[in-house]
C-alpha cells in the first residue's frame, strides 16, 4: 500500500462523508415526518461514527475508536430507539407548519453554509485530513440552530439539539490531531445523552399537559 | 471615419433633418408627409448602416478624428462629433432600426389617416432617430446633453401622440419625469467630470477616472449608473418602461425599446470603460447584481402581463438586465487585470444589445401588426392569428425563439457568450466574490428559461388555437410595407445567430478602444464556422454548424415515415373534447391561466390578489355567471415609488409656505439668494 | 424517504402476476357457470318453460322453430337451466365467451350448441395489433360491473400491460374502444365523438351484456341496445359482468396470441 | 474540422434504437417491482412501430406549427445526442457545441413541444404546456449551476472534454463537490424526463399531467416522433449523468478495438445502474402535487450551490 495516496483517499472519504452529513441535515430541515426526521439523524450520527472510525485508523488514535464506537451505540442505536418509542407514545407523527417553509428554509441553509465555509477559511490550512471537514461542522452547528427555530414541535427541537451536537462532535474528530483530549468529547457526549433524555421526558410532559407538542403554547404557563 | 464614411454620415443626418422638414411642411397632405418622412428616414437609415458598418469593417473608426458640425454661437458649447468605434457600433444599431421601422412605418401611419397628423409623426419620429444618432456620435458634453433632452422630448411627444386616451397621458408624463431625473444626475456627473478636466469635450474626459479622487469617482460612477439606469430601465429605475412603450404608435414602441433604451447602455459603457480609467471591485459587482435582478424581475414582471405589449416592454428590463451582466462582468475583469475577458464580457453585453434591438423590434412590430388587426393589445382577447396573419406569424416566431435564447438564433450567440465569460471569470480571482459569477450564471439560466415559458405563452395564446373574439376572428394580414419591416428584422436575427463570426469583426475596433484587446481571430475557429470561448479549449459552437446537422438529421424521420408510414392517411376533424358538444374558444388555456403556476410559486413577490363572484340560481356548483379578477402587487410601485411620492408630496405642501403669490415675497426670495451666493463666494 | 422496507417488501414477494396463458388459467369461483351449451335438439315440443324464466329475453322459441339462446343479451343468472325439464340447456364451466360475429352467439341449432370461439384478426391487422393494443375505454351509462371487472385485469395479478396492451387517455393514442354499458341516449354523442377521434385502423371491443344487446335494459327508448348500434364492433365478450379471465381470453384471442386450447402460442 | 462521419452514424444509430430500449427496461423494472411481469423491454419498439404506420387525426384548430413540433422534438433530441460522449470521447459534434448547447437545444425542442400543446386549442394541451414551462424553468437554475460546478474543474463546457478531466483515479470522483452536483443533476433528471415525484408517466388522469397532457391530441406517427424524441432526451440526459460524473472505461481518442467493446459494456452497466436508481426512487414515491416541486428543486439547487462551495474550498 502507498502511503500518501491511501490518506489522500482517507480524506477524501472524509470530506464526502462530512458533505453527506450536511445533505442529511438538509434533508432533515425539509422534513416534516418525525420518524423519517428519527431516522436521517440516525444516518447522520452514523456518518460521524464512520468519520471518527477513518480518523482513528489513519492518526492510529486509539480514543477516536472510542468516540466512534460511542456514538454508534448512543446516537445511532439507542437515542433513535428512545426517541421512536417517544413518538408512538405520544402519537404525533407530523410536524406542524414550520415558520418558514422548505425553499425558503432551503435558500436560508445555503446561505448559512456560505457563512460556515467563510468562517472556517482561516483555518482550513491546519487541518490534514478532510479540508473542509471543520467548514460542515460549523455549518452543521448553525443549520442546527436554524431549525431549533424554526420548528414548533418539541421533539423536533430535540434532534436539531442533537444535530448541533453532532456538529460539534465532528468538529472535535476533524481538529483530533490537535489534541482535543477525548475527557472533553466525552463530556459533551455524556451532557447531551442526558440532556436528550431529561427533554425526553419532558416532552412526554408538556403533550401530557397540554395536549400537543408545540412549545410556543408554554407560554400559557405564565401566570 | 474615411472619407466614404463620413459623406454617408452627412447624408444620413441630412436625410433625418430632410425627413423632419418635410413631413411638417406637407402634413396637410398626410400620404405625401407619410411618404416623405418615412422614406426619408429611409433613405437615411440605409446610409447610416453602410456608412457605420464599413466605418467599422475597414477599421476607419479607431483612427477617426472628431469635427465639428456647426459652428457655436454659445461659449463652452460645441456641436462637434466623433464616430468613433463605439459611437459607430450604436450608430448602426439605430440605423439598422431606422431602416426597417420606417418601411414599416410607411404601412403603419396609414392606420392614423383622417384622425391623427401623420405628418407631425414622421417629423417626431425623423427627430428622434436624428437626435439619437447624434447623442452616440456627441463628442461633448453638453452637446451629448443637447441631444438627449432633444431625445428625451420627442419620444415624449411620439409616447403622448394617441394622447385622447388617460392611460397614454399618464405614462408621457411619468416618462418625462424620470428621464428628467436621470438627467439630473447626468448633468451633475458631466459637472463632476468637467471639475476634474477642466474642459467638456469628450476627448479630455479619456481615461480621467485615474486622475481623480476616489470619492468623487464613485460619486461619478453612481450619478452616471441613476442617470443612465433610468434611460435603459434597470430594476428599481425602471417603472416608466412598462407603462411608456406600449402607449407608443408601435414603430415608435420598438424604436424606444430596441435604441432609445440602449442610450443608457451607451451612455455606462461610454463612461465606465471610456472614462472613469480601472475601476475598483465593487462598480462591477454592482453592475453585475443589479443586471441579474432586473433580467429576473423583468421576465417574472412580464411572465404575469397579458396585454402583449407590456409583456415586450418589460422583457427589455430582463434583457437590459443581461447586458448589464456583461458589462458588470466586464468591470470586474478590468479590475481583476484580465482585459482578453473584459472584452469577451464586454463584446457579450454588446452583442446582446444589438440582438436585442433587432428582436425586441421585431417583436413590437409584430405587435403593432397585431394591435392594427385586431384593435386590441389584449392577448385575453387573440387567438388564431396564425391562419389570419401567416407571415406575422413566422416574423414573431422567429423572433420569440431569438429572445428566449434558443439556438440557433442570435439571442442564444449572446447568451453563450455571456455564460463562457462568467464561467472564465470563476478563475480570475481567489476571493469569495468569485461565487457571484456561477450564481449570475444561474440566475442567467433561470432567466433564459423563464422567457421561454413566456413566449410558449405570447406566441401560444396569441396565434395559435381559435379566435378567442370577433375582433381576432376577422383580423388580416398586414400590408406589404409592415411586412417588410419585419422580414428584414427577422434576416437580420437570423444573420446574427448563423454567422456570429462575420459580425464578431465589427467589434474589434471597439474593444482596441475599449480595452487594448482584439477577440475576433480568438473567438472564430475552423474559417468562422465555430465559436469557441476565449480560454483554450474553454468550448466552443457552431449555431451554423447545428443548423446544417439538424437538416442533414431530417432525412431520419422522412426515411422513417417512407417505410413505414407510406399508406398512413391523415384525417382533419374536431379536437377531442372528452365527448362533450364541442369546444369553445372559452374553454382554451388563458394567458392568465398559463402564467398561474409561475404567480404561485413566486407570490411571495407577486402577492396575487384573486376575487371570484358568482351568481346561481340554486347551488353554487351551477353558476350562471362567474366573474373573476385577478391582480398581481406591482411591488416597486407599492412599495418603493408610492411611499415615495407621498413624501415628496409632504414636503412640498411644508414649502407651499413659501408660495405667497405676491410679487413682493419672490423679489426677495431672489434677492436672498443672491445675497447668499454672494456671501458664499466670499 | 425511508424505502428499504418498501423495496426489501417488494423483492421479497416476488412476481405475483398469474402465470396464465403460459400456464394454468387461475380457478374460477363455483357460482360461475361459464359459458352455456343449449341442445336445441333435447327440447320437448311446445315447451317453452326456458322462455318464461329469462328476464332479458334472451331466449326464444318461434312456433315450429327451435330454441335458440342469444348469449349476447344472457346475463347467466342460469334460471333456464334450472327450468329446462330435459337438461337442453346446461352450464359448462368454461370461462372463453368472447365471439367475432354477433351471430355466433346465438345457440340452439344443429350445429350451433356451443360458442364458436373467436377467431384472430386478419394477417394485416394482427401484425399492427398484435403486440401493442391500446384502448379507450368508454363507459356508455355502465352501472360499472364490466368497469370494474375491466379494472381488475390492471392489477398486479393480471397485469394486462405484460400483453403490450394498454388503456391510454386520449382516443388519438387508441388503437380501439372497449365499450361497457348499453350506450344511453346521453352517451350517444360521446360514443360517437370518441370513435371519430380514433385513427383508423381501429377496433371496437364490447364488453357485457350490455354493451352487446342493451342487457337488461333492452328495448328501454333511451338506451341503444349495445354499441353496434352505433359503430362496427370487432368483439363481443358477453357476460353480465365477464370474468376479467373471460376478457382477457377475448383480447388475446382477437390478437392471436391463444391457441384454442387456451394456452399461449 | 475534425467531423468523422462513421462516428456520427454510429452514434446516431445508438440513440435511436437504444432510446426505446433504455424506457422499455425502465417501465420492466418498475413493473417487477411491484410484483409484476410487466411488458417486455422492448415493447417501446412494438409501439413505436404501430404509431408509425396507423393514420393521423389532427385537430381542425391546429396550424403548421402542430406537425412542425414532434419533428422539432425529434431532431432536437438526436442532434442533442450527438454532443455527449457516449462510448468515447470526444463525441461526434464536440465541436459543434458544448453542454450550453445542449441545454439550448433541448429548451428548442421543449419549445416547439409546448406550443403543440397550445395549438389544438384543448385546454389539456395548455394546461400541458404551463406546467411544462413551469417546471423546466424552476429545474433550470439548479442544471445549470450544477454543470457550472462540473465545468468550472474541467475549465470547459465542452462536454467530451469534462467527462476527460474528471478521468482519472476512481476515488477520486467521490470528492464532495463531484457528488452533491450528481444529486443535484439527479433531480433535474427527475424532472426534465417526467417522472415521478415531478410527473407521472403513466398517470390516465388528464388534470395530473404534465407531458403527457401536451400529446394529448398526437396520433399516428407524430406521436411516434414525440414518444421517440422523448425518450431519446432520457436517453441523452442519463448518458450526460453517467459519463460527466462517471466516465470510468470511457473510451478516449484512436482507442482500440478492445476498449471501444470495454467502453460498450462499461456505458451498459453505467446506464443501467441509473435507471435501476430512477426505478426506485419512482416505486418508493408518490407524485407531489404541483405546487411542491419547487421545494423538490429547490433543494437540487441547494445541493448545487453546496457541491459549487465545495469546488470553491478545494482549488
Amino acid at each position: 500500500m502507498n502511503p500518501p495516496v491511501s490518506t489522500e483517499i482517507g480524506a477524501q472519504v472524509i470530506t464526502l462523508m462530512a458533505a453527506l452529513m450536511l445533505v442529511v441535515q438538509l434533508l432533515l430541515i425539509a422534513q416534516r415526518m418525525l420518524l423519517t426526521s428519527i431516522r436521517l439523524f440516525a444516518i447522520q450520527s452514523l456518518l460521524l461514527a464512520a468519520i471518527a472510525t477513518v480518523v482513528a485508523y489513519y492518526h492510529n488514535a486509539s480514543h477516536v475508536y472510542v468516540v466512534a464506537v460511542l456514538t454508534l451505540l448512543g446516537k445511532v442505536f439507542f437515542l433513535p430507539w428512545l426517541l421512536n418509542r417517544l413518538v408512538h407514545r405520544i402519537q404525533i407523527h407530523q410536524e406542524i407548519e414550520p415558520l418558514l417553509n422548505a425553499p425558503t428554509s432551503m435558500l436560508i441553509c445555503g446561505g448559512l453554509t456560505l457563512l460556515g465555509y467563510l468562517v472556517a477559511q482561516p483555518f482550513t490550512s491546519l487541518e490534514r485530513l478532510g479540508n473542509n471537514t471543520l467548514a460542515i461542522a460549523l455549518t452543521l452547528l448553525l443549520t442546527g440552530f436554524f431549525l431549533m427555530i424554526n420548528r414548533r414541535k418539541a421533539l423536533t427541537q430535540v434532534l436539531a439539539l442533537l444535530t448541533v451536537e453532532n456538529g460539534v462532535m465532528l468538529a472535535a474528530v476533524a481538529l483530533t490531531t490537535y489534541g482535543m483530549p477525548l475527557v472533553v468529547e466525552l463530556g459533551i457526549f455524556f451532557d447531551v445523552m442526558v440532556a436528550v433524555m431529561v427533554l425526553g421526558i419532558l416532552v412526554y410532559r408538556i403533550r401530557e399537559s397540554f395536549a400537543s407538542m408545540d412549545t410556543s403554547k408554554l407560554n400559557q404557563l405564565k401566570g | 471615419m474615411n472619407e466614404f464614411s463620413a459623406t454617408l454620415l452627412t447624408f444620413a443626418l441630412g436625410a433625418y433633418v430632410a425627413g423632419m422638414v418635410g413631413a411638417l411642411l406637407f402634413q396637410r397632405a398626410e400620404r405625401l408627409a407619410n411618404v416623405i418622412g418615412f422614406g426619408l428616414a429611409t433613405a437615411g437609415g440605409v446610409c447610416g448602416v453602410i456608412s457605420f458598418a464599413s466605418a467599422l469593417a475597414t477599421g476607419a473608426a479607431t483612427v477617426s478624428r472628431s469635427f465639428e458640425l456647426f459652428p457655436s454661437l454659445i461659449p463652452y458649447v460645441r456641436f462637434s462629433i466623433h464616430a468613433d468605434a463605439l459611437g459607430c457600433f450604436f450608430g448602426l444599431i439605430i440605423s439598422l432600426l431606422a431602416v426597417a421601422l420606417s418601411i414599416y412605418s410607411l404601412g403603419y401611419a396609414r392606420g392614423y389617416y383622417g384622425h391623427k397628423n401623420v405628418g407631425a409623426l414622421a417629423a417626431l419620429f425623423n427627430a428622434l432617430l436624428l437626435a439619437t444618432t447624434l447623442v452616440f456620435l456627441a463628442d461633448h458634453a453638453l452637446f451629448f446633453l443637447i441631444a438627449w433632452e432633444i431625445m428625451a422630448l420627442s419620444a415624449y411627444c411620439l409616447v403622448s401622440f394617441e394622447h385622447e386616451h388617460e392611460e397614454t397621458r399618464d405614462a408621457g408624463v411619468l416618462y418625462f419625469v424620470m428621464s428628467h431625473i436621470g438627467t439630473a444626475c447626468l448633468i451633475l456627473g458631466f459637472l463632476l467630470l468637467f471639475q476634474a478636466s477642466g474642459s467638456y469635450g469628450f476627448d479630455s474626459f479619456h481615461a480621467l477616472g485615474d486622475n481623480m479622487p476616489a470619492g468623487q469617482r464613485n460619486a461619478v460612477f453612481l450619478l452616471f449608473l441613476f442617470g443612465f439606469g433610468v434611460k435603459a430601465g434597470m430594476v428599481p429605475l425602471h417603472i416608466w418602461l412598462p407603462a411608456a412603450h406600449p402607449v407608443a404608435p408601435s414603430n415608435v414602441s420598438a424604436l424606444m425599446s430596441g435604441v432609445l433604451i440602449k442610450t443608457g447602455i451607451y451612455g455606462m459603457t461610454r463612461v465606465f470603460f471610456d472614462f472613469m480609467g480601472a475601476p475598483p471591485n465593487w462598480w462591477g459587482v454592482t453592475v453585475l447584481t443589479i443586471g441579474t435582478i432586473s433580467a429576473v424581475l423583468g421576465v417574472l414582471f412580464a411572465l404575469m402581463e397579458h396585454d402583449l405589449k407590456r409583456l415586450l416592454a418589460y422583457h427589455s428590463i430582463e434583457n437590459i438586465g443581461i447586458i448589464l451582466m456583461g458589462l458588470g462582468a466586464a468591470l470586474m475583469f478590468l479590475h481583476s487585470g484580465h482585459p482578453a475577458l473584459a472584452s469577451l464580457a464586454l463584446i457579450a453585453g454588446l452583442y446582446h444589445t444589438i440582438n436585442h434591438a433587432v428582436f425586441k423590434a421585431l417583436l413590437f412590430l409584430g405587435a403593432g401588426a397585431i394591435l392594427h388587426a385586431t384593435h386590441t393589445r389584449n392577448m385575453e382577447e387573440m387567438g388564431g392569428l396564425i391562419k389570419r396573419m401567416p407571415k406575422t406569424a413566422v416574423c414573431f416566431l422567429i423572433g420569440a425563439v431569438a429572445i428566449s435564447a434558443l439556438p440557433p438564433l442570435n439571442g442564444f450567440v449572446s447568451e453563450w457568450l455571456t455564460y463562457q465569460s462568467l464561467l472564465q471569470g470563476f478563475g480570475t480571482t481567489t476571493s469569495l466574490i468569485r461565487l457571484m459569477f456561477p450564481l449570475s450564471g444561474a440566475m442567467l439560466a433561470l432567466t433564459g428559461a423563464l422567457a421561454a415559458a413566456c413566449f410558449v405563452k405570447a406566441f401560444g395564446i396569441t396565434f395559435l388555437a381559435q379566435p378567442r373574439s370577433e375582433h381576432a376572428r376577422q383580423a388580416h394580414e398586414a400590408p406589404f410595407t409592415m411586412l417588410l419591416g419585419q422580414g428584414i428584422l427577422t434576416a437580420a436575427c437570423v444573420f446574427l445567430g448563423l454567422f456570429p463570426a462575420l459580425f464578431l469583426k465589427l467589434f474589434d475596433p471597439l474593444t482596441q478602444q475599449l480595452t487594448g484587446q482584439q477577440l475576433s481571430q480568438q473567438l472564430s475557429t475552423a474559417n468562422g464556422l465555430v465559436l469557441s470561448g476565449v480560454a483554450a479549449h474553454g468550448g466552443t459552437v457552431s449555431t451554423l454548424g447545428l443548423t446544417l446537422m439538424l437538416l442533414c438529421l431530417l432525412p431520419v424521420p422522412l426515411v422513417l415515415c417512407l417505410l413505414f408510414a407510406r399508406r398512413s392517411k391523415t384525417r382533419i376533424a374536431p379536437t377531442w373534447d372528452c365527448g362533450q358538444r364541442g369546444l369553445t374558444p372559452q374553454m382554451e388555456y388563458t394567458a392568465t391561466g398559463f402564467s398561474k403556476p409561475i404567480r404561485m410559486i413566486f407570490k411571495t413577490l407577486f402577492r396575487p390578489h384573486r376575487e371570484v363572484q358568482r351568481e346561481y340560481d340554486f347551488s353554487p356548483y351551477f353558476a350562471t355567471t362567474i366573474r373573476f379578477e385577478s391582480h398581481v402587487e406591482e411591488v416597486f410601485q407599492t412599495r418603493i415609488y408610492r411611499p415615495l411620492k407621498w413624501l415628496v408630496l409632504r414636503a412640498s405642501r411644508r414649502l407651499r409656505a413659501l408660495q405667497a403669490g405676491s410679487l413682493q415675497a419672490y423679489l426677495i426670495y431672489i434677492f436672498v439668494t443672491l445675497l447668499l451666493l454672494l456671501l458664499f463666494a466670499l | 424517504m425511508f424505502i428499504h422496507d418498501t423495496l426489501l417488501n417488494r423483492l421479497k414477494r416476488g412476481c405475483e402476476t398469474m402465470a396464465y396463458p403460459q400456464g394454468a388459467p387461475p380457478a374460477l369461483p363455483d357460482r360461475h357457470g361459464g359459458a352455456l351449451r343449449v341442445e336445441a335438439a333435447k327440447c320437448q315440443t311446445g315447451c317453452a318453460a326456458c322462455v318464461a324464466v329469462c328476464p332479458t329475453e334472451a331466449i326464444t322459441r318461434p312456433p315450429n322453430q327451435p330454441v335458440a339462446l342469444d348469449l349476447g343479451r344472457c346475463i347467466f343468472c342460469a334460471e333456464c337451466v334450472k327450468t329446462c325439464p330435459t337438461g337442453a340447456i346446461t352450464q359448462t364451466g368454461d370461462h372463453r365467451l368472447a365471439v367475432r360475429r354477433r351471430d355466433d352467439l346465438v345457440l340452439g341449432d344443429a350445429g350451433k350448441e356451443q360458442l364458436r370461439l373467436a377467431a384472430a384478426l386478419d394477417e394485416k391487422l394482427r401484425r399492427l395489433f398484435g403486440r401493442s393494443l391500446k384502448l379507450r375505454q368508454v363507459s356508455a351509462g355502465g352501472c360499472a360491473a364490466c368497469e370494474a371487472d375491466t379494472n381488475v385485469l390492471g392489477t398486479i395479478g393480471w397485469d394486462l400491460g405484460r400483453f403490450g396492451i394498454q388503456f391510454v387517455a386520449s382516443p388519438r393514442h387508441a388503437d380501439g374502444l372497449l365499450i361497457t354499458g348499453p350506450v344511453s341516449k346521453n352517451m350517444e354523442l360521446a360514443l360517437k365523438k370518441t370513435w371519430d377521434a380514433v385513427p383508423p385502423p381501429k377496433l371496437v371491443i364490447a364488453v357485457g351484456a350490455c354493451a352487446i344487446a342493451g342487457g337488461p335494459f333492452v328495448g328501454h327508448p333511451q338506451v341503444n341496445n349495445g354499441a353496434g348500434a352505433l359503430v362496427p364492433v370487432d368483439l363481443f365478450i358477453p357476460g353480465c359482468p365477464p370474468h376479467p379471465l373471460t376478457i382477457l381470453d377475448g383480447l388475446l384471442r382477437l390478437l392471436g396470441r391463444l391457441e384454442e386450447s387456451g394456452r399461449k402460442t | 474540422m475534425n467531423l468523422s462521419p462513421l462516428a456520427l452514424l454510429l452514434q446516431t444509430l445508438l440513440l435511436l434504437l437504444l432510446a426505446p430500449l433504455l424506457s422499455g427496461v425502465i417501465k420492466n423494472w418498475k413493473a417487477k417491482l411491484q410484483n409484476r411481469r410487466g411488458p417486455p423491454p422492448w415493447q417501446v419498439y412494438f409501439d413505436i412501430a404501430k404509431f408509425l404506420r396507423k393514420d393521423m387525426v389532427i385537430s381542425e384548430h391546429a396550424s403548421w406549427v402542430f406537425s412542425f413540433a414532434p419533428y422539432v422534438v425529434f431532431l432536437t433530441a438526436l442532434l442533442t445526442g450527438l454532443m455527449v460522449p457516449m462510448i468515447n470521447t470526444p463525441a461526434p459534434l464536440s465541436l459543434f457545441g458544448g453542454v450550453l448547447a445542449v441545454v439550448g437545444l433541448l429548451a428548442l425542442g421543449r419549445f416547439f413541444l409546448a406550443l403543440g400543446g397550445l395549438d389544438p386549442a384543448s385546454a389539456f394541451g395548455g394546461m400541458g404546456s404551463s406546467r411544462e414551462m413551469t417546471i423546466a424553468a424552476i429545474a433550470e437554475p439548479a442544471l445549470m449551476l450544477a454543470i457550472f460546478t462540473v465545468a468550472i474543474t474541467a475549465g470547459s463546457t465542452d462536454l467530451s472534454r469534462i467527462a476527460e478531466s474528471t478521468q482519472g483515479a476512481t476515488w477520486k470522483l467521490l470528492n464532495p463537490a463531484h457528488v452533491l452536483a450528481f444529486a443535484a443533476l439527479f433531480i433535474v433528471l427527475l424532472a426534465e424526463t417526467g417522472r415521478i415525484p415531478v410527473d407521472n408517466p403513466a398517470t390516465h388522469l388528464e388534470l395530473t399531467m404534465i407531458h403527457e397532457a401536451m400529446l394529448l391530441e398526437y396520433s399516428g406517427r407524430y406521436l411516434a416522433f414525440m414518444e421517440w424524441g422523448a425518450s431519446i432526451k432520457q436517453l441523452v440526459l442519463m448518458t450526460l449523468l453517467i459519463n460527466v460524473f462517471f466516465p470510468i472505461g470511457l473510451a478516449g481518442p484512436g482507442a482500440s478495438a478492445a476498449a471501444f467493446g470495454i467502453s460498450l459494456l462499461a456505458y451498459l452497466a453505467k446506464l443501467l445502474a441509473l435507471s435501476a436508481a430512477v426505478v426506485v426512487v419512482e416505486t418508493t414515491n408518490a407524485k407531489m402535487r404541483l405546487f411542491r416541486a419547487p421545494d423538490l428543486l429547490s433543494a437540487a439547487f441547494v445541493l448545487a450551490t453546496l457541491a459549487l462551495l465545495s469546488t470553491f474550498l478545494f482549488h
